[in-house]
């Protein structure tokens, strides 16, 4: 560079970006606790939006990425959400992390007709309303999510616990959050429902490190498996200290927990996990998702929720695409992005990415894996059935 | 009885390693009056450095045998908590001394924070929880009372090591010239100096001798747990913090029992309480209010007038 | 040539000046008294020879050498033992581990221990109750027992604040006694009291202070046959 | 010496003329032409350059003109100077992959940052021994000095407004927002510092102390009048709502804390609850109760609520004293939080919160919606910017009213020596309770309206370190003053607002700003006249040592 | 201080019904025993010293007159009534302290101390204090009034605005007097009131006491310098080991020889001279 040159430094692309830049923000957890997923996220979306600069996917228009940060507080979440919902130039956001913080970024970001595609949310409400199981009612036309609900997630779970592997005294226990509540309580649900009897409910605290008092109160009920809502950061010590203590049953849990750090931390072969969508193994694009990060070279791990982050990402770039070959991007193109993302079919690392009427992805096919030379190893993929 | 016995366990080992840091924070608040929050922290980066130590420092084969191991890690551990301990009391604390009351509190808490994060944003993979070595016997013996009641190896470690620790303790403050200085700096801090005491020197030997503790806690934890993460500080902060207050705030008696408690009440309130694991904590905090409420100085507390 | 001497000392609380300008001296082996109304300044005076204070200017030379630069703990170290106002007894401890950290710079235990029997026998209720916590005794005992730990240290000067203050009048002369017989044992004392009277009688040397400065000074006997010394401090001229 | 500072000064005027970046950084040109040179365009130094330019200047000139508080003002502008180049410097520096981008490299120059900062740091270096702060005694008629003051509020609304806004809202589109931001916070510092040295900032305090009921009111409609400048923006709308809510619940803390002195570690607890009850009041959806209330109704509820929590969390403080009350009101605390994650009584939801509060709407215009007065449109969300407004100045009227009464008084006293306002006749058990109970109600009236501007009232937002913010609050702004926890709130929540693009390292440097606030400002930057001499530099040790349980000897 | 009187004439003697009356009062702690049947009675505008070695019992006796400790036998009764077990309560019906070691609000201002003191007999309910309405700024500017009288009164009204802690230490000792007369006492206990005063200071609140007990006040006071207590009190109460030993008119009490050898000893100018000059 030279000291007295004031230009444009855009640099790199042969891209025409002529009609200028378009955001997509994001609002996941960046500092705090959880952060390894908001950080994995962001680079997971950060890498699709990379990939569509290169490739020249949004014609005329170079992509602009815009993370920010919610500390997975719903209130600074709205600020952030309020934030990005100001600019005019914000075409979507890819995001959020926590159920919670979803509720009250979305009405800020429904009254400004922004999508909103979130990768990891899962509790029910937030696309079927509060009667969710019921009487499903859809309150935000922008949110949709490629992420299985718990109604989805949790009873696929028991299925597989109870009818295959032939466990018929579950002890549960959930870290009180969103995710592993929810969960929990439709894995019960359908459990109960296929005759297995739940032997104990148990409840850990969020940032307990040491479960041998609840493992003691779950070990005289003698459990034949324990269902487990949270993720992989209490879930593999968990699963350790079950069998150090001679509880030696296995442990199952939602994708929250099929993650390799599970099994360092101590998941134990023999553990289930269940996962959205089919094996990376059997998806090209899951597979080509997985080295394209590995070799932009970020310092975080995708985590957990990395290939649906991609995922969420690219629907909302492809209905970008089609969206703009025809008129130029302006604030009242976003009511029109909404209806194309709502048409998305598009095929992802996760799978065939679709939504149905309420904003939920339409991709039922989950696969349940076991720990097993180190590593998780897909048993069985199946789709998800709703039986009433 | 074999669940009553196995949550008794539990409870003892938890409150063993809540007393061992607890031990830091009755120190500290017992010659400078100051909450420190951040001993928390001196827990949590002590468990980050014997991480370290083990992760770049140790050749495989010291790893393989614990005699050798354990004894470096704890060494190392201590060091880490240490150097933080002191270098948060240098440059933290020090300026504040005769800063108004409430000032340091919120140092302390900018403190916690600040470690807490530092060690998030760099130790390699902080951001999630972290393997740790398992330095000592693994396993659990289990007593064959009823359906068995099992004893992991390492949390009879926490508490044979708590016990003697503490017992050092107490003597080294009754009995040695520092801790004669600590008790008088604790009391008047001026008259301790013109008793010919350097307040400096004596308060860095606090900070140093809670992160000592601290480190030592920090690898046992590790050890026991066989991970680490970035908020055990604060958390297990919290519950030592409660432990020492319970106790007496300022006595080292009161910390070890406060623990103990602590421990003991999470572990059989979950089981035997309404409201289950689902509401241990609450118990807790319950029974340190009710305590409170009757012995507002704790169990060990002071409660002689002091004349003027 | 002059033990302690003082010159031209300034010192100020923030924005008030507590002293100003004062200066003295103490020659060897005697017992200089400083009075002179509430608020003058002779507590500050003492808290900066000592070093709990940080003069804004002036010098304090022990024997010659300067002593306004050095921390607390090493002025003690110089021989400079201070009994404060107000005792500032370390309450929660025992009469025994008070006196033990008056000897906190000295580590000839068998030195500690005689010296321990010798406050012991100066104040003999001190060893009768040797293991009980100094907060709890009345404040005669306290007295006592501030006065032996700062001879712990075994001070070539002894620098006394208000030793007679809430002391009942046997106590006020038994303390006032041990303090001549200090001096005649030859450690130099500094002595500050309200008492004027008394203090004056045991005098060598006394100096006047008011509103932090020096105003007269003159012989114990002197100071006590000064009109302006007996109206102003002594209560002469008012009913009784 | 004072040509020493002279020197300072012309070498900072000479740092603003030369260039300041040898590289076009990748997000393209440093604002305010960092690389522009003086000879080619000489009126282009604006922004960061432009105050170290007036800095620079303004130090010639108090370096050759003796004027009163001489030595603190140019260590005032000392700081500035040194703070702003840092800033800049630094951020150009690392930006530009190193100490090459601010001094040479590949054959260009660009020492402006490197000049700059050594005219700061001569003018510091040559600072003499301190002299007081003069005070002015001037009076003006009471017209003039009322002109005065509306001057003064109307700056300080568009220097607030302009810290606000400053660098611009940060994002993909500008990638400097942050520095800038910082930048011009250490210059506005500087300033203000600048000018209490000069004393004027103490003369105009007390024109308004004088002028208390006229002052007040300017105030109140400068505040209000935010959203007629650059910060009238949706998303500062938004962020000022929420310091709003915070700064209330700090009014309220301070008296606990401030005024009574009762160390409270669990206090967003009580905004906790004022939140879940006009949730649950607010027909969302998802309450446990379904019931809908009008908005004023549920402020009414959410405050006595909250009041009746505070007397009971306060009741403790009968038997319980000093920091062992502190651990009694974080035992509260945890206990709600834990109560409101196990959703005690199918009140809070749960782990799922309660979503979906409604927006407040009055006479048929949405709380949300853009509000349009003949021809000025306002922003959305303006109108809880103004309710909150009003909810902050009802706090401060509440907070300086008790103060300054025999109630008021009490609590001090209480604070001071408890024993002593005891045996003064003080009955100081009820008196406690009532300042927890007075500081609840005020969180939560906060909580009521937190609950409808969030939407989403989740156990997750009343954690301990929530309570340990509005701690910070209370002290960094100056404890028992009544404009310092409003102060406090705005600076521990629009900082992390202007910092987001540090998000890897927001609590980070929390952490750190917590520590070096507290290193330079122990009693907090608005300091009560009373607790000045707290920092005597002998003060006494605390009262509170030890548990001095009072003598209540078993008969 | 208005109203000094000349006279030190024989004080006058118990009129009519006692206002505070000790009967039997013993205080243990643990093994201690404190007081041990103390009784004593205090009549109207009295002015009684009390006199004992250190560690006699005396600043005990004072914390069980205020409601601060619970006798562990006896009874205290104020105007014939027992006397309520809460200090706050005991000052309410008219009986105020000083504290052997100062203890003023260090960080409020002198007018500020004397207002606390008068807050027992203000009548501003939360409300009113909320609001600030007429009632309020009435009681307000009577308290007001009442403290500037009192500051005038021990001498300090140009230290209104002062801060406590910033006072020199005689001026705190007549700044707490001013304050505990704020809560319009019938009784007053100075514990040690000129301790750490010279002489002229000490007869200046020696003046004082006078002048309060011209104000119909009956007051106690402990001290240890004699000259003081004798050429004040009506009475003087000799406390030793928490035994009364003697009481009776100064003359009497200074000649007891059991007080001259339990308190007095011998007069203080026998201590031995300087060597200088
Ligand atoms: N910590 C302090 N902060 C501010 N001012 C102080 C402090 N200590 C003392 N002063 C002031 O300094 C002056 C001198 O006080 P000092 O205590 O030295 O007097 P003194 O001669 O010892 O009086 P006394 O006979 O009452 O003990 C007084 O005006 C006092 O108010
Ligand atoms: N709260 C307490 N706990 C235990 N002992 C106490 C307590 N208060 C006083 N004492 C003891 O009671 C005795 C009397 O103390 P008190 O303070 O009444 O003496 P005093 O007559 O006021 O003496 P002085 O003249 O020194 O002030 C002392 O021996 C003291 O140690
Ligand atoms: C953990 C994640 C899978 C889900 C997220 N916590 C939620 O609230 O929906
Ligand atoms: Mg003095
Ligand atoms: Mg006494």
């Amino acid at each position: 560079g030279t000291n007295r040159s004031e230009g444009d430094a855009a640099g790199g692309s042969s891209c025409d970006t002529s009609k200028g830049t378009l955001v997509i923000g994001m609002i996941a957890p960046m500092s705090g606790g959880v952060s390894a997923f908001g950080l994995g996220m962001r680079n997971s979306a950060d890498l699709a939006i990379d990939q569509a600069n290169e490739n020249c996917t949004v014609p005329g228009y170079r992509l602009v990425f815009q993370p920010e940060d919610d500390q997975s507080l719903p209130q600074i979440a709205a600020q952030a959400a309020t934030k990005l919902a100001s600019d005019p130039n914000v075409a979507a956001v890819v995001g959020t992390y926590n159920s919670s913080t979803a509720q009250s970024a979305a009405p800020i970001l429904a009254q400004r007709s922004i999508v909103q595609v979130s990768p990891a949310n899962t509790g029910p409400a937030l696309t079927r309303g509060e009667k969710a199981a019921t009487q499903p009612r859809r309150p935000f036309p922008t949110y949709f999510r490629v992420a299985a609900n718990d109604l989805v997630q949790g009873p696929f779970g028991a299925r597989y616990l109870v009818q295959e592997a032939g466990k018929k005294k579950i002890a549960v226990i959930d870290d009180g959050k969103t995710y592993g509540v929810g969960l929990v309580e439709n894995f019960v649900k359908e459990a109960e429902r296929l005759g297995a009897r739940i032997v104990a409910r148990e409840k850990v605290g969020e940032k307990d490190t040491d479960f041998s008092s609840t493992i003691a109160a779950i070990r005289s009920s003698r459990p034949d498996a324990v269902y487990y809502g949270g993720e992989y950061p209490a879930a593999g010590p968990l699963s350790r200290q079950l069998a150090e203590a001679g509880l030696d049953v296995p442990l199952m849990g939602g994708d929250g927990i099929a993650d390799p750090q599970y099994i360092e931390l101590g998941g134990r072969p023999g553990d289930f996990a269940t996962n959205i969508g089919a094996p990376v193994e059997s998806l090209s694009s899951a597979r080509a998702f997985v080295d394209a990060y590995a070799a932009a070279g970020y310092p975080e791990p995708s985590s957990a929720y990395g290939p649906m982050t991609f995922d969420a990402t690219n629907v909302i770039i492809g209905a970008l695409a089609g969206l703009v070959r025809n008129s130029p991007f302006e604030e009242s193109s976003r009511q029109r992005l909404v209806e194309a993302v709502q048409r998305t079919n598009l095929p992802g690392a996760s799978g065939t990415v679709a939504f149905d009427e309420f904003g939920d992805t339409t991709n039922k096919v989950l696969t349940v894996s076991t720990v097993k030379d180190g590593e998780f190893e897909p048993l069985e993929t199946g789709v998800f059935e709703q039986s009433n | 009885m074999s669940t009553l016995l196995s949550q008794t366990v539990n409870g003892l080992v938890l409150g063993s390693l809540i007393g061992l840091i607890a031990l830091g924070y009755t120190m500290v608040y017992g010659i400078i009056q100051l909450i420190n929050f951040a001993h928390g922290e001196v827990f949590m980066v002590g468990a980050y450095g014997g991480l370290a130590m083990s992760t770049y420092l140790l050749p495989g084969f010291v790893q393989q045998q614990w005699y050798f191991a354990l004894p470096l890690l704890l060494v190392g551990g201590a060091v880490v908590s240490v150097a933080v301990a002191v270098a948060m009391e240098r440059f933290a604390y020090r300026p504040l001394r005769d800063a108004p009351r409430l000032a340091p509190l919120i140092t302390a808490l900018g403190v916690s924070v600040a470690l807490q994060e530092a060690v998030r944003v760099f130790y390699p993979g902080a951001i999630s929880p972290l393997p740790f070595p398992r330095v000592f016997v693994e396993g659990a013996y289990v007593l064959p009372i009823g359906d068995g009641v099992p004893v992991r190896y390492t949390g009879a470690l926490i508490i044979v090591v708590l016990v003697v620790l503490a017992v050092a303790l107490q003597r080294f403050i009754d009995h040695s010239r520092l801790g004669r200085a600590m008790r008088a700096i604790s009391q008047d801090r001026d008259t301790a100096r013109l008793m010919g005491i350097d307040p400096d020197r004596v308060i860095v030997a606090t900070f140093a001798l809670g992160g000592v503790l601290a480190g030592v806690a920090g690898i046992l934890y590790g050890a026991d747990l066989g991970f680490v993460n970035i908020d055990i500080g604060f958390q297990t902060g919290i519950f030592a913090f409660t432990a020492a207050v319970l106790g007496g705030i300022g006595n080292i008696r009161g910390a070890v029992v406060g623990g103990l408690v602590v421990g003991l009440v999470k572990a059989l309130g979950g089981q035997y309480l309404p409201g289950g694991t689902a509401y241990d904590y609450v118990w807790i905090f319950v029974v340190l209010i009710a305590v409170l409420v009757f012995r507002p100085q704790g169990f060990f507390g002071e409660t002689e007038r002091v004349r003027a | 040539m002059s033990f302690l001497e003082v010159s031209d000392l300034t010192v100020a609380y923030g924005a008030i000046q507590a002293v100003r300008g004062v200066s003295f001296v103490v020659g060897r082996g005697e017992i200089v008294s400083l009075i002179g109304s509430n608020g003058a300044g002779k507590t500050t005076i003492l808290r900066t020879i000592s070093g709990l204070l940080r003069p804004v200017s002036g010098g304090i030379l022990l024997d010659g050498e300067p002593l306004h630069r050095l921390p607390a703990h090493e002025i003690l170290a110089r021989g400079v033992a201070h009994s404060p106002e107000g005792r500032r007894l370390f309450a929660r401890m025992t009469v025994e581990e008070n006196l033990r950290l008056g000897a906190y710079t000295r580590r000839d235990e068998p030195g500690i221990k005689s010296d321990l029997e010798r406050i012991y026998a100066l104040f003999p209720v001190l060893g009768e109750r040797r293991g009980d916590k100094a907060g709890l005794f009345s404040g005669g005992e306290q007295q006592m027992l501030a006065i032996g730990r700062a001879l712990m240290s075994r001070p070539q000067l002894l620098m006394l604040d208000e030793p007679s203050m809430g002391l009942s009048p046997i106590m006020t002369r038994k303390i006032l006694e041990t303090v001549r017989e200090l001096r005649d044992s030859g450690t130099t004392v500094l002595l500050v009291e309200q008492n004027a009277l008394a203090a004056l009688s045991l005098s060598d040397f006394a100096y006047v202070i008011d509103l932090g400065r020096t105003t007269l000074s003159g012989t114990g006997a002197q100071l006590l046959a000064d009109p302006r010394v007996r109206a102003a401090y002594l209560g002469d001229g008012v009913a009784s | 010496m004072n040509a020493l500072r002279a020197a300072g000064g012309v070498l900072t005027i000479v740092g603003t003329g030369l260039p300041w970046a040898t590289f076009v950084l990748n997000g393209g040109p440093y604002p305010a032409k960092a690389t522009l040179e003086f000879f080619t365009e000489p009126f282009g130094v604006v922004g960061y350059r432009l105050h170290l330019l007036v800095f620079g200047v303004l130090a010639v000139v108090f370096a050759l003109v003796a004027v009163p508080g001489r030595d603190r003002i140019l260590r005032a502008l000392g700081v500035g100077v040194v703070a702003v180049s840092v800033v800049n410097g630094l951020w150009i520096a690392v930006e530009g992959g190193g100490l090459g981008a601010v001094t040479m490299s590949e054959g260009d120059v660009a020492f402006g940052a490197p000049v700059a900062l050594a005219g700061g740091i001569l003018i510091l270096a040559a600072r003499a021994a301190g002299e007081p702060v003069p005070q002015w005694r001037w009076r003006l008629g009471p017209w003039w000095e009322r002109l005065v003051l509306l001057g003064v509020f109307v700056l300080l609304l568009i220097l607030v407004s302009a810290l606000l806004t400053s660098g611009g809202q940060s994002g993909a589109a500008n990638g400097y927002a942050g520095a800038v931001f910082l930048s011009f916070l250490a210059a506005a510092g500087a300033g203000i510092g600048a000018l209490h040295a000069s004393g004027l900032l103490s003369w105009v305090g007390e024109l308004s102390e004088r002028h208390r009921g006229f002052g007040v009111g300017v105030l109140l409609l400068c505040a209000l009048a935010l959203p007629l400048t650059d910060a009238g923006t949706e998303y500062w709308m938004t962020v000022a709502a929420n310091i709003g809510v915070y700064a209330a619940t700090a009014i309220g803390l301070n008296i606990v804390v401030g005024l009574a002195g009762l160390l409270d570690l669990g206090y967003v607890a009580f905004l906790g609850i004022g939140a879940f009850v006009a949730a649950n009041l607010s027909g969302a959806a998802a309450s446990g109760i379904g019931i809908e209330l009008p908005f004023p109704l549920v402020m009414v509820i959410s405050a006595v609520v909250a009041g009746i929590f505070g007397a009971i969390v306060g009741s403790p403080t009968l038997r319980v004293r000093g920091d062992y009350l502190a651990i009694v009101t974080l035992a509260f605390g945890e206990i709600f939080v834990r109560a409101a994650q196990n959703d005690i009584g199918g009140l809070t939801g749960g782990s799922n919160a309660i979503p979906g509060v409604p927006p407040l709407s009055m006479f048929g215009q949405g709380f949300d919606d853009q509000l349009v007065v003949g021809e000025v449109r306002l922003p959305p969300g303006v109108l809880y910017y103004v309710l909150i407004v009003l909810v902050v100045a009802g706090a401060m009227l509440v907070f300086a009213n008790l103060k300054d009464s025999r109630l008021g008084r009490a609590w001090i006293a209480i604070r001071e020596d408890e024993d002593a306002a005891r045996a003064m006749g003080v009955r100081t058990g009820p008196i406690k309770i009532l300042a927890f109970l007075a500081g609840a109600v005020l969180a939560g009236l906060a909580g009521a309206c937190f609950a409808h501007k969030t939407a989403t009232v989740s156990y997750e937002s009343f954690r301990f370190i929530e309570s340990v913010t509005l701690l910070a609050a209370v002290i960094l702004g100056g404890m028992g003053t009544v404009p310092g926890a409003v102060l406090g709130a705005s600076i521990l929540f629009v900082l992390p607002e202007k910092l987001r693009e540090f998000s890897d390292y927001r609590l980070l440097l929390f952490g750190i700003a917590l520590i070096l606030i507290m290193r330079f400002r122990p009693q907090g930057l608005v300091s009560d006249a009373h607790r000045r001499a707290e920092l005597a530099p002998d003060a006494e040790p605390a009262t509170v040592v030890l548990p001095v349980v009072t003598a209540k000897v078993a008969p | 201080m208005p109203e000094r009187p000349k006279d030190d004439l024989g004080p006058p003697l118990v009129h009519g019904e006692p206002i505070l009356r000790a009967a039997g009062v013993s205080m243990r702690f643990g093994g201690l025993t404190a007081l041990s049947e103390v009784s004593f009675a205090l009549a109207r505008a009295e002015i009684i010293g009390l006199i004992g070695p250190n560690g006699a019992g005396k600043t005990t006796l004072f914390n069980c007159l205020t409601g601060l400790y619970t006798p562990t036998s006896g009874s205290v009764t104020l105007r014939g009534l027992p006397l309520p077990q809460d200090p706050a309560r005991v000052t309410e019906r008219g009986v105020a302290r000083t504290f052997q070691n100062i203890r003023l609000f260090p960080s409020m201002t002198a007018q500020e101390n004397v207002l606390v003191g008068r807050h027992v007999r203000m009548k501003q309910g939360p409300l009113s204090s909320l609001l600030h309405g007429r009632a309020f700024r009435r009681s307000e500017a009577e308290a007001a009034g009442r403290a500037a009288e009192l500051l005038e009164f021990v001498g300090l009204s140009r230290f209104s605005e002062e801060l406590a802690r910033n006072l020199p230490y005689g001026d705190q000792r007549r700044l707490e007097i001013a304050r505990a007369l704020a809560t319009d006492p019938a009784v007053l206990l100075l514990d040690e009131p000129t301790a750490g005063m010279n002489a002229q200071e000490t007869e200046a609140t020696r003046q004082l006491v006078f002048a309060i007990r011209r104000l119909g006040i009956s007051v106690v006071v402990i001290e240890h310098d004699t000259k003081f207590i004798f050429g004040l009190c009506d009475r003087v109460v000799v406390l030793v080991r928490g035994e009364v030993l003697v009481q009776g008119r100064p003359g009497e009490v200074r000649g007891d020889p059991r007080v001259v050898e339990a308190y007095l000893g011998t007069p203080p100018e026998q201590v031995g001279g300087g060597r200088r000059g």
